[in-house]
């Protein structure tokens, strides 16, 4: 292959002709054309296509993932009063600017963006491809298609319902939940060591109060910013939880914390924000939410 | 709205415009024209052949209105398309088209179709002969002579063009051209003398005529090969289109024309491609001679749209060659072989074969 | 005629892409030539300082619309070189057989490019249409036509889709037909040979010192290809040849990019066969360590090569990028001198120049 | 046809001769080493194949040209050019067709003083990636034929891949 001659050839133009015409008398005769009609017909486009998105409004949590990670800026979320959902956040993305790279749809932690293959977006303005989050509303597209990312059953917890028992580490047979004191409230919180959870749903039968329940979990090939908690800046006031779409922060009070008061009764306790890391997917509102600098998350820009 | 709609409204616009043209004509050139119209009408009248005269009129309106047309599109054309660079050499500039258009229609006209198909008159036949007393053929003297004077008139309106665009690109179109043309010329005009020497007439008809038996591409078969090489290069068709490549000039000597007068130079391309088209069945292909099932024009209409078919194909196939190779074709392969062909049929004259 | 200067560029069919190819001329022969590149400069390497790893993959892509998914997968390896993860055998295999596809469909677009460039409009008509049949198999693998955005730091995006290895192998066999059908029309025309044959000649000895990577280094008779040579990804267990010719001419280049799509076919084949089961990515690391990555990459223009310097953040600190197109660019006046101005069509047409790569 | 295919190589910028002698990494670092042993502060075998060299700017044009020329090193990949705090850091990659290897060169300049000495007269390729760390880093190189801007207009005032580059107009 590598040393082969050159093929001189004494054909000067009859070979390329040849060939030509042979290609000719083909398409010509047998009549199958290279090109198809285009509005009329269409080329069958691959499942995977990545065209324009659909937002599943009922499995979208508004955790503002698709935003963050977005390269170009084009996804914005708005808040919208649904009538079903109340009042959300949800996704916009800006045709004009994107890209198409299908990262919004990867790094979603509930699966509720997806790409269809409707790729025939052009229009007259570019305020007419700003698609608002009503324009990608589709909350049956996820039945059309068969899933790609593999579902797992995680045992989540419930915070305000842990008595801190510890059956549920106790009766690990991966011995992947170890139960870690929570500064200041004085109980213990079971942390699950995802990588070794084989999703057995012996801690969440164990458990008396309904704390620890198996909820699926889609698996995410991201690895996201944890949050990192200070207690001595947490003034308790209960934003971050708030903020959290995932619902992942609880805000527990604090025994001994109380205040005595001018007329002699003692205050509520101080709360603190406790996480539960496992519902986390890292998307930094709590980061963004806390005035007090209680909350760290490298890698997260305000 | 979709093209669809688009053009089905202009057509729409353009019919509307004609009815209405047609009711404000009829209401406005009768008062302009009374005594005229009057006129006609009594003559028509009078002889008895009004439909006949109405239908002319109606003939001669929408001839009218199609005139008003073109005005309008040459209008169109002059206020938005074409532009005249500012740094260009006027008279030049304008010129070129006009003489690379007039030229090669002038050789189109020269070339008879058949023997009742031709431009000229039949009252005055030539002696077309180059010694005189030979026989005599109608339409253009000389016909040959002149269809390949005037095809050779275009290398000047393009390096007129190239000139006076005043361009990088179009100068070195309009040299290339220049150099090519005048060294394709010589091949091809030797090719063509072997024909006249073994026809024994200048004029197509004669040319024609004494392929009556036998095309001239079969015993001149080089020659044939050659003439086709050299109306490649003369028609600038793509393995010989140097002065036009696009790919290293932009448009080549073209460059700086739009609009009207590009679609001109563009237009004339191709129908310089059917003149050669038409020389090549003339010179060689036995011209109108055929089967009678079919009339002769139509005959030699065939055989010149397969040549230029050929010469389409070629130029579909293969890259264009460099400028040095093109001449190095031409003068030291082209010429040598044509002048074998020219003793070909200097021997075949000789020897009586013709 | 007087010598003067012709500015082939920055809108000139012959450039495709933004540049300006300055050549002084003595009636049609070159005597002088200046390449100006940087009208399509984007800044991509200060972009990426502002973007986490994950998004910069969509960015590299943008690097060569005609091969994005090399720069992407040289993008990948080089992250991985960073953070020091290893990527599933799986994955490896499709990125072996994805960039194969991709490196024949920039060698058919280069072919279609060149043989319109000398003019044969045919060559561009046939090679686009069976470039589509590779455009079509990565569509289906990756999910988009042009900037795919398909490796992923310690993977691929997903996995092959279904009846994906007996499209790949029909289209290896087709490839390998219509190969035949190009050689009739290529070399098979003496036109063609007359414009290739002996022009844009380099020698050896000056493309090794003028940093001349790819085609154009192997056209010249150096056997130096990155998958033989510094083996990365599966090339060290997959046989195959690097084409090379001694004649350092336009031909020479055109023959190493035609072998090298045979080779390409066998490539895919061999990968598709070989491809194991099993896991096709890995969760990588949010943050690079503080430290240097280096990824180097037979790209189908010439040795691609990437320098990211991490510094423990989920940002890179600076992203060096090496275009082979930049450094090959820079020698055009080298194999300009001498010759007519047709030929800086066919010696700028063998670069297969792709100007977002070389402008960034 | 006389100049056709001539050689346009400038003056002092001689061909590379090919070594095809196996050598390993470590009698690389060796070989560079013993011909400049203060100039040589820090190398390291970072894979198979790569092997990272310190070297002070000095001595730099010596090194290339030794690199070149006894260890058989034809072929300059790619020069970059890295801001830190407190120095800038020029990078050669150099690599061997032969030895299969690459030698990651760095030298360093102070801030105040981001000069080096050309490489170009040793390796032709060099030249456009000098161009271009000028351009986006301002680095400038002595002896270098022509050190003008390449990727940016000439009129540009910024080198924006500094750190401290806001964005010019």
């Amino acid at each position: 292959m590598t040393d082969k001659k050159r093929t001189r050839s004494p054909g000067f133009v009859l070979r390329p002709m040849k060939r030509t015409g042979t290609q000719v008398a083909r398409s010509l005769i047998l009549g199958k054309p290279n090109t198809i009609l285009y509005p009329y017909q269409k080329l069958a486009l691959p499942p995977t296509y990545r065209g324009k998105h659909v937002v599943d409004f009922k499995k979208c949590i508004g955790c503002s993932n698709c935003v963050q990670i977005c390269p170009n800026d084009c996804m914005w979320m708005e808040k919208i009063d649904d009538p079903e959902l109340g009042k959300i956040e949800r996704p916009g993305v800006d045709y004009a600017r994107c890209l198409f790279c299908g990262l919004c749809v990867e790094v979603c932690p509930t699966v509720a963006i997806h790409e269809t293959g409707e790729f025939e977006l052009a229009d007259r303005t570019r305020e007419k491809l700003r698609y608002g989050p009503k324009e990608l509303r589709d909350d049956s597209y996820a039945d059309k298609i068969s899933e790609e990312r593999q579902k797992r059953s995680l045992p989540v917890l419930d915070m305000g319902k842990c008595t801190s028992c510890e059956k549920c580490a106790g009766e690990c047979p991966e011995m992947c939940i170890a139960m870690v004191p929570v500064e200041g409230v004085g109980k213990k919180k079971p942390e699950i060591n995802l990588a070794k959870c084989t999703s057995c749903g012996k801690c969440a039968v164990v458990c008396a109060d309904k704390a620890l329940t198996m909820m699926d979990a889609y698996e995410s090939y991201f690895e996201m910013p944890e949050p990192r908690f200070i207690l001595k800046n947490c003034t308790g006031c209960g934003a971050c939880a708030k903020a959290c779409p995932a619902d992942c922060i609880y805000m527990i009070e604090m025994p001994g914390t109380e205040r005595v008061l001018k007329d002699g009764k003692k205050s509520k306790p101080k709360k603190r924000a406790v996480f539960v890391l496992e519902k986390c997917v890292g998307c930094g509102k709590c980061f963004r939410a806390c005035k007090f600098k209680a909350i760290e998350m490298p890698g997260v820009r305000k | 709205m979709n093209l669809f709609e688009f053009s089905y409204g202009i057509i729409h616009w353009l019919v509307d415009l004609v009815n209405n043209l047609w009711y404000w004509l009829g209401d406005v050139l009768p008062w302009v024209f009374g005594d005229f119209f009057d006129a006609v009408g009594d003559f028509a009248a009078s002889h008895g052949h009004i439909a006949v005269m109405a239908m002319l009129v109606e003939a001669l309106i929408i001839i009218i209105i199609g005139l008003v047309n073109v005005l309008n599109f040459i209008w169109i054309d002059r206020k938005f398309m074409i532009i005249t660079p500012a740094k260009v050499d006027r008279m030049g500039f304008l010129l070129a088209p006009v003489i690379f258009v007039g030229s090669s229609i002038a050789a189109m006209c020269t070339i008879p179709m058949g023997f009742e198909f031709y431009v000229g008159t039949n009252d005055t036949p030539y002696s077309s002969y180059p010694l005189p007393g030979g026989p005599e053929y109608p339409g253009v003297p000389a016909s040959a002579l002149v269809a390949f004077a005037l095809f050779a008139i275009a290398p000047f309106a393009i390096l007129t063009a190239g000139w006076s665009s005043n361009n990088k690109y179009t100068l070195i179109g309009g040299l290339r051209s220049a150099a090519q043309m005048m060294s394709y010329e010589i091949p091809m005009l030797l090719c063509v003398a072997s024909v006249v020497l073994l026809a024994g007439s200048f004029s197509f008809f004669g040319i024609v005529e004494a392929q009556h038996d036998i095309w001239f591409a079969i015993p001149l078969f080089l020659g044939f090969i050659v003439f086709l090489t050299c109306l490649v290069a003369e028609v600038e068709i793509q393995p010989f289109d140097l002065p036009e490549a696009e790919a290293e000039l932009v448009e080549g000597w073209t460059t700086e024309y739009g609009g009207a007068r590009f679609g001109l130079f563009m237009m004339t391309g191709y129908l310089r491609g059917y003149i050669g088209g038409a020389l090549a069945v003339a010179m060689f292909l036995g011209g109108w001679h055929g089967p009678a099932i079919i009339p002769d024009p139509i005959w030699f209409l065939i055989k010149a749209y397969i040549v230029f078919v050929v010469i389409e194909w070629m130029r579909w196939s293969v890259p264009r060659v460099r400028v040095d190779q093109i001449l190095n074709i031409g003068w030291k392969r082209l010429l040598p072989l044509a002048m074998l062909n020219l003793l070909i049929a200097a021997i075949l004259r000789t020897l009586e074969v013709f | 005629m007087a010598e003067m200067w012709i500015n082939m560029g920055p809108q000139h069919p012959m450039t495709h892409g933004l540049w300006n190819l300055r050549v002084k001329v003595d009636g049609e022969t070159i005597v002088d030539a200046e390449p100006e590149v940087g009208y399509l400069h984007r800044g991509i390497e200060k972009i990426c300082e502002d973007r986490t790893y994950t998004q910069i993959i969509p960015i590299t892509d943008r690097l060569c619309y005609g091969s994005s998914l090399t720069w992407s997968h040289l993008y990948c390896l080089t992250v991985e070189d960073l953070m020091g993860i290893e990527v599933p055998e799986r994955a490896e295999y499709i990125r072996v057989a994805a960039i194969e596809m991709q490196r024949i469909a920039s060698h058919l677009m280069w072919l279609a490019a060149y043989a319109a460039d000398l003019g044969a409009m045919i060559g561009f008509i046939y090679t686009m249409r069976d470039r589509e049949i590779f455009i079509d198999l990565l569509q289906a693998l990756t999910g988009s036509r042009l900037t795919y955005n398909y490796p992923r730091i310690g993977g691929v995006a997903h996995d092959t889709p279904p009846n994906f290895e007996r499209d790949s192998l029909r289209a290896c066999d087709y490839m390998e037909k219509k190969l035949k059908e190009y050689e009739d029309l290529f070399d098979g025309s003496k036109v063609f040979m007359m414009r290739n044959v002996d022009v844009g000649k380099l020698k050896k000895e000056d493309a090794m010192n003028l940093g001349i990577t790819g085609p154009l280094l192997r056209g010249s008779g150096c056997n130096y290809d990155l998958r033989k040579d510094m083996p990365y990804s599966v090339y060290p267990e997959i046989d195959f040849e690097a084409a090379t010719h001694p004649d350092g001419d336009c031909y020479a280049r055109y023959r190493i990019r035609m072998d090298e799509m045979y080779q390409s076919c066998r490539i895919i084949r061999q990968a598709i066969q070989k491809m194991p089961k099993g896991k096709w990515r890995i969760v990588a690391p949010r943050n690079a360590p503080a430290g240097t990555g280096l990824g180097r990459v037979e790209d189908p223009r010439g040795e691609g090569m990437m320098y990211i310097v991490g510094n423990g953040t989920d940002r890179p600190y600076r992203v060096k990028i090496r275009s082979p197109i930049f450094v090959s660019v820079s020698a055009a006046k080298h194999m300009l001198l001498g010759y007519k101005v047709a030929d800086v069509v066919a010696i700028m047409g063998s670069f297969d120049m792709c100007i977002g790569e070389t402008d960034r | 046809m006389a100049e056709r295919g001539k050689s346009v190589l400038r003056e002092g910028m001689e061909k590379a001769p090919s070594s095809v002698e196996d050598a390993p990494e470590e009698k690389i670092i060796k070989a560079l080493m013993n011909d400049f042993p203060t100039a040589i502060t820090d190398f390291k075998k970072l894979r198979a194949g790569v092997v990272r060299a310190k070297i002070e700017r000095r001595d730099l044009l010596k090194a290339c040209k030794f690199l070149r020329d006894s260890l058989g090193f034809e072929h300059i990949s790619m020069i970059s050019a890295v801001e830190y705090d407190n120095r800038f850091e020029i990078v050669y990659h150099i690599s061997s067709y032969a030895k299969r290897m690459v030698v990651e060169l760095i030298t360093d300049t102070p801030l105040d003083d981001p000069t080096v000495e050309s490489v170009s007269s040793v390796w032709g390729g060099a030249n456009w990636h000098e161009r271009e760390a000028y351009d986006l880093m301002g680095i400038k190189f002595n002896n270098h034929p022509k050190l003008e801007r390449i990727l940016l207009p000439k009129d540009y005032l910024y080198h924006p891949l500094r750190k401290d580059f806001q964005g010019g107009d």
